[in-house]
């Protein structure tokens, strides 16, 4: 009960701590909106553990932080084969290849609209079939290993990705376009120096959306069907096994690996749509 | 000096929308010399953007004839007859404004070398030296606008379209630029068509002020300036001045519905 | 009436016909019991449901009972109505397979999710590797569904007599396309559905007592299905929710479970539990446990209940 | 209307195209079998079987579509195998997963939006909390909910929640923030308080963002629903009909099962459309 | 009619940005009294807007005093003293126009008869009646803009602020529109501080113009009218009005850098 009481506690002094840095004066500074958020999070963890120590939670339903943190130390190994297996061989490889096929149909059907109005009612339907479905049907026509779970991937980033590109290559308004016109610009001297960079706000929102999706699309393709390694092979046989630790450890990674691919893309499109007023701050 | 560049004759254009026809321009004839310095002043959605469309073969009209420099808008578009600039700057985010000054040389396929070149010049011509490697939005309203007066002079149009360009921008500013450009038209002899709400410009600037009337839209004056050419700021105050401008603001008033 | 959950392994099928039986018929009822079947799947490990408080009485296999014991999840093993398994690894004739001499170099399909233990068992006792390589095997893990042998992408595949095997048969294989290896008949066969409940309600006196009417109304419903398995079966397909397993499956599926509950009245026999926990121990370098059980099951509940 | 010829052309072309995969794609288990019984197939044959193969690689859309027709008109909508009774089940866990959903993401996004402490806090972690793949630990949420006493459809929906909750919350943050300076500073001169401000302004503009995440956020809660159908034992709803017909290779049910979980997320979305028409229309925002 | 309603002493205001501060206004002095109509005149950045939003109290100088009926410009707002007008209309889309009108009446807590008699009244006064309840993009921008107006005097308030009320309209609309608010004005009887950019529009409005020059934003001239309360259009033709736009211009011209 005092653990308890303890976390409760220290949520408590947390809150308001962060309550002064948020509103003080050193707010807009990098070192504030990098502590509160990891403030909150570490209330988070002492929060869990507190309550899952101070309740007698069982361990094979729900294990303390520090359990899991324990289990990750030790476990480094195992988990970067399935990080490589998951994440950079399923999940990279289906997000290059989905997320480049979906810009390279956005241009082609681009000067159709005719395909334009048909393919997008179509695609936000397939979009919308539950992975859980597609995962067994591409398990069956792609094998175990890797490849299927790229193609899981493929098929998840894109939709979303075609739809933000189209939408993109939209975006260049009238004047812009017409500014190309009085230059007898061609089809190719508009797409390349207007068209495509007008629409990378786009493609990036597209690209970031990607990339969660393309994480989860990998590891749930794992649930049904691989060889002995992944993050979703992992995570399904050790709650079988009651191995709740190691479950958690690979959620964190995932976790981790998913929020690092996504600041990453935004870094990148920070980079590259400088330009953007929503860039520039 | 008075060989003609553009001619049009009976000009109709009608626009197909969803609430059925409309229509932008209805008999319109106008001759334009060479060298002429044209204003177009007319309340809104009488046509004056639509007219310089068609001159540029950015509208097709449905009705009459026009021919730039003796050929139809579309050929004169191919042999890059047209700098074109618009009311809002419309400057490429992405590109420094050395960047946007490029992008015309570019697709015309200027040599890299000589599009340096050109682009050092044309910075000059709008005073906007040391400014190059900046990006749009780094610069004030009127610097912009001035980018992309001299992104539309760097590939040497023989025509220069001008729409509202400096609508967005503050009175003193506007002076600024309406003798800047009164002095590069001196010194580039360019025909310029230019569309403006500001009956002052329009007076301060012309050679030959086109007053327009809406629904639709046709022509309701054409007004030879007797002013000189040679134009300080001061001449707004003579009487000269005075009695063109009050000549357009008669035309204006009477075409017009107020809301 | 006395409340009780029972937690199976699987999904509903012909394999818990048993307990279906006991409760259409009745049997529960006279014993003054309102017992709620849940269903299991491939997302629900049976152990972790106990643990959560979800299930009074899980049935599970005895492998994945006693590695969840060792990591401190008190199960105990009450009754046992299946005597032999059902587990077998099925191989297409084509590959070549003939004898577990013939495994290294080729793919194995096996179940994961607390149900690999017998595979791991027998593949050390082989002396096979698990990694893949010339002399180990490549593992993968099965989905729910034979399509890998059917698909070819494994050479074998894990089935069970009165269930996957059948599937084969009616996808288009023949028996003769087909060469099965019985873990029964590799001295390596290990308990499986057995009922398992957490060690503290034992010392209950009123919760044994409802688990010895459970146990004896469970039974007399295993051997009702036993005489008459087609009966059975179109029990467990009127408790099917799904609406996906089909009449034919099922009264099969009963005929073969039947051969499995023939050697039981429910008490687990010692000696079974004995070769069970050789076997487990038995794993080279990685045993699925590692030190003797102890109070892994009771008679208790049987002995109350049957006699 | 323009529409409906270019998505007709567009499906016919994907139905050539899927009938023309279904051939490839089961041609070699036809072969195998011809083999394997000693005959030899005329391409007639082959094509001939590969449409109508029991367990096939690839279900010809026809074989698809007489299992839809089966299992929605020709059976009692209460029966087990009515594919409409299923879908009622993974809807209604929809339905309350959206609604908490969205009650939840609106309130955490007013949060955010007067709170800067909770802004800086709560968003980075919104975000990584959408990397975690909700399947992995769909199974632990039922089994811990299940510990404290909360069964039925409850577990579901909150899974279903938690999916839609993200893009309400980054749709709703959107909106309310939406309102320029100008028109804060409007309120402002008329000494409006913080309440007046967002029922007045915050609230209305925030309106077509809102709608635009619901979208999303229902088409998320019909997935999450669908996922938190495997691990309650996968008895009723859609996800246990995906999952039973993968459990028995019957991919002829896997594929009417994703057919109609796709045509009821198109539904859904196509419901919130049309409120947010009706709504946006009453409001005066829609042209 | 001479009563002092605001008065500003000494005023300076710097804002603290990521670049460092931006002085936007310094040593500013000014009298405006009951029933003037106040002109702000400057080239962008002078700190006009800044200047009306810290007599509604939507900044807080950094240094000096102000009084607004003799209070601080807080109390002031508290006693719903401000009516304020922007640049842009901004009229909320999801509100028909007699529902924009309403909204400050909603806020104030008028009794719902009296903010219906109130909105009949106001509309009327800009020439919109029947156009309660279309909604404001079914409307014209001068329509619109009437429209805000409209929501600024509704409630009464003593003072009303207008930031370039008319800077997105074209010349002929605004012609219009200022005869219409010179006509209101003569009829209310209020204070009005009004920023434009436009040199014409300032001198035909105002009895008082405020001329300003930028970095940092100081006043640079402050010129009484000479011309009469009564103005017609045609008064912009006078020898007396263009003295007055020839002192306006130079003083704009002293401290002006064209970007
Ligand atoms: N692409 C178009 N389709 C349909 N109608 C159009 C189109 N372009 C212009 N119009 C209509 O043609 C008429 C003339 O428009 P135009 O833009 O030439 O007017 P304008 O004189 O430039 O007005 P403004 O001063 O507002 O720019 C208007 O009634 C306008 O609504
Ligand atoms: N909120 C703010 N934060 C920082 N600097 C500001 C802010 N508001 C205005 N400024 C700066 O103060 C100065 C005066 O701005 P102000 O908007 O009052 O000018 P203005 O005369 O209204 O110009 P314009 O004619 O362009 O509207 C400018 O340099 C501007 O950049
Ligand atoms: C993912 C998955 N895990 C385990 C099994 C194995 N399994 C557990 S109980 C049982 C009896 C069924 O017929 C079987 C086969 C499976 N099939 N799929
Ligand atoms: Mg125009
Ligand atoms: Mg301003």
């Amino acid at each position: 009960m005092n653990l308890v009481i303890g976390a409760l506690v220290f949520w408590g002094a947390a809150w308001w701590v962060n309550l002064r840095i948020a509103n003080g004066r050193g707010r807009d500074t990098r070192a504030a909106r990098l502590a509160v958020p990891v403030l909150f999070g570490l209330t988070l963890l002492v929060l869990w553990e507190g309550l899952v120590r101070g309740l007698n939670v069982p361990g094979v339903i729900l294990p303390p932080p520090s359990a899991i943190a324990t289990r990750f130390a030790a476990s480094l190994p195992i988990l970067w084969v399935d990080f490589v297996q998951t994440f950079v061989k399923g999940a990279l490889s289906g997000y290059v290849i989905g997320c480049g096929a979906a810009v390279a149909t956005a241009i082609i059907i681009d000067r159709s609209p005719f395909l334009q109005r048909g393919l997008l009612p179509v695609g936000n339907f397939i979009a919308a079939l539950p992975v859980i479905g597609i995962a067994p049907i591409l398990v069956m026509w792609f094998g175990f290993d890797w490849q299927s779970k790229a193609a899981v991937v493929v098929v998840m980033v894109f939709f979303p990705m075609l739809v933000n590109t189209v939408q993109g290559l939209a975006a260049s308004t009238a004047m812009q376009r017409d500014l190309m016109q009085t230059y007898s610009a061609n089809y190719w001297q508009t797409l390349l120096k207007l068209r495509l960079p007008a629409a990378m706000p786009f493609v990036f929102n597209g690209l970031k959306i990607s990339t969660t999706l393309a994480l989860i699309g990998a590891i749930v393709a794992e649930f049904f069907g691989s060889p002995i390694k992944g993050m979703g092979f992992r995570i399904s046989t050790e709650v079988g096994r009651l191995s709740l630790d190691m479950v958690w450890a690979e959620i964190a990674v995932a976790a981790l690996a998913g929020s690092a691919f996504y600041g990453l893309v935004a870094a990148i499109e920070k980079g590259v749509t400088f330009w953007h007023p929503s860039q520039r701050g | 000096m008075t060989e003609p560049v553009i001619t049009a004759e009976k000009l109709d254009l009608t626009f197909q929308t969803n609430d059925g026809p409309v229509q932008a321009l209805r008999d319109v004839n106008l001759t334009i010399n060479k060298g002429d310095f044209v204003s177009f002043i007319g309340p809104s959605g009488c046509g004056k953007t639509t007219f310089l469309r068609v001159i540029a073969a950015l509208e097709h009209p449905t009705g009459g004839h026009i021919t730039v420099n003796g050929m139809t808008p579309d050929e004169a578009r191919q042999s890059r007859a047209y700098g074109y600039v618009f009311q809002a700057a419309g400057l490429y985010p992405w590109r420094t404004i050395a960047g946007n000054i490029k992008l015309p040389l570019e697709i015309m396929g200027f040599p890299k070398a000589e599009q340096e070149e050109r682009v050092k010049n044309v910075l000059q011509l709008v005073d906007l030296e040391g400014f190059g490697k900046k990006y749009p939005w780094q610069l004030s309203g009127g610097m912009q606008q001035r980018a992309s007066i001299a992104r539309a002079l760097a590939f040497d149009a023989d025509i220069l379209l001008m729409d509202e360009p400096f609508g967005a921008l503050d009175e003193i500013v506007r002076d600024h630029l309406n003798e800047q450009l009164l002095a590069l038209w001196a010194r580039t002899q360019k025909t310029i068509g230019f569309v403006t709400h500001s009956i002052p410009e329009a007076v301060y600037l012309s050679t030959k002020i086109v007053v327009m009337s809406p629904r639709p839209g046709r022509i309701a004056d054409v007004i030879e300036s007797p002013l000189p050419r040679e134009r300080p700021l001061e001449i707004r105050d003579t009487p000269e001045f005075i009695a063109v401008a009050h000549r357009v603001r008669e035309g204006l008033r009477a075409g017009h519905s107020y809301d | 009436a006395d409340d009780l959950t029972l937690q199976l392994k699987w999904v509903t099928q012909a394999q818990f016909a048993g307990y279906y039986v006991a409760l259409d018929k009745g049997f529960y009822e006279e014993e003054d019991l309102d017992v709620t079947i849940k269903p299991g799947g491939p997302d629900i490990a049976p152990t972790q449901v106990v643990a959560g408080g979800g299930a009074d009485v899980v049935i599970d296999w005895m492998p994945s009972a006693l590695a969840a014991r060792e990591k401190g999840l008190p199960l105990v093993n009450i009754a046992q109505p299946f005597k032999s398994s059902g587990m077998m690894l099925t191989c297409r004739k084509d590959t070549g397979i003939t004898s577990p001499a013939d495994f290294p170099g080729k793919t194995l399909g096996v179940w994961f999710y607390g149900n690999e233990y017998p595979f791991l068992s027998w593949m050390s006792t082989l002396g096979l590797s698990t990694e893949g390589g010339d002399d180990g095997v490549t593992v993968l893990k099965q989905g729910f569904n034979v399509d890998p042998i059917l698909q070819g992408q494994a050479d074998c595949v894990s089935t069970m007599t009165y269930n996957e095997y059948w599937q084969i048969i009616d996808a288009g294989l023949s028996a003769d396309d087909l060469v099965t290896f019985k873990y029964e008949d590799q001295g390596v066969a290990t308990l499986e559905d057995g009922l398992y409940v957490l060690e503290d309600k034992l010392a209950d006196p009123a919760e044994v007592d409802k688990l010895v009417r459970f146990v004896r109304a469970s039974m007399k419903g295993w051997k009702y299905a036993e005489a008459h398995p087609d009966e059975a079966a179109e029990i467990v397909l009127e408790n099917d929710e799904t609406g996906a397993q089909t009449e034919m499956h099922q009264k099969r599926m009963m005929g073969e479970i039947a051969k499995l509950t023939a050697g039981s009245n429910g008490t687990l026999d010692p000696a079974d539990y004995e070769r069970t926990v050789a076997t487990l121990m038995a794993g080279g370098s990685d045993p699925v446990i590692s030190k003797t059980p102890e109070g892994a099951w009771t008679h208790a509940i049987t002995d109350a209940a049957l006699n | 209307m323009n529409r409906i010829l270019p998505v007709l052309t567009v499906v016919v072309a994907l139905i050539v195209l899927w009938y023309l995969g279904a051939v490839a794609m089961n041609a070699q288990w036809t072969r195998d079998q011809a083999a394997r019984a000693g005959q030899e197939l005329s391409f007639t044959g082959i094509v001939a079987d590969t449409l109508s193969q029991d367990r096939p690689k690839l279900p010809a859309p026809h074989q698809v579509a007489a299992e839809l027709w089966q299992t929605t008109v020709q059976k009692s909508i209460t029966s087990k195998r009515s594919l409409v009774y299923h879908g009622w089940v993974t809807l209604s866990a929809t339905l309350l997963g959206f609604a908490i959903g969205t009650g939840a993401g609106i309130l955490l996004a007013v949060g955010i939006v007067h709170n800067r402490a909770m802004d800086m806090s709560v968003m980075p972690w919104a975000i990584a909390s959408q990397t975690i793949p909700i399947l992995a630990i769909a199974p632990m949420i039922i089994v811990v909910l299940n510990s404290i006493g909360i069964q039925g459809v409850l577990p579901k929906a909150i899974i279903s929640a938690y999916l839609s909750f993200f893009p309400v919350v980054v749709g709703m943050v959107k909106g309310l923030r939406s309102p320029d300076a100008m028109q804060l500073d409007l309120l402002k001169t008329y000494g409006a308080s913080g309440g007046e401000t967002f029922r007045k302004l915050r609230l209305p503009s925030s309106m077509p963002y809102l709608f635009t995440s619901l979208k999303v956020g229902i088409a998320a809660s019909l997935v999450g629903a669908i996922v938190g159908e495997l691990p309650t034992g996968a008895v009723r709803g859609l996800g246990a009909r995906l999952l039973s017909g993968s459990y028995y290779g019957q991919t002829v049910q896997i594929w009417a099962a994703l057919i109609a979980a796709a045509a009821l997320a198109a539904a859904l979305v196509g419901v919130v459309g049309l409120i947010q028409r009706a709504t946006l229309k009453r409001m005066g925002m829609e042209r």
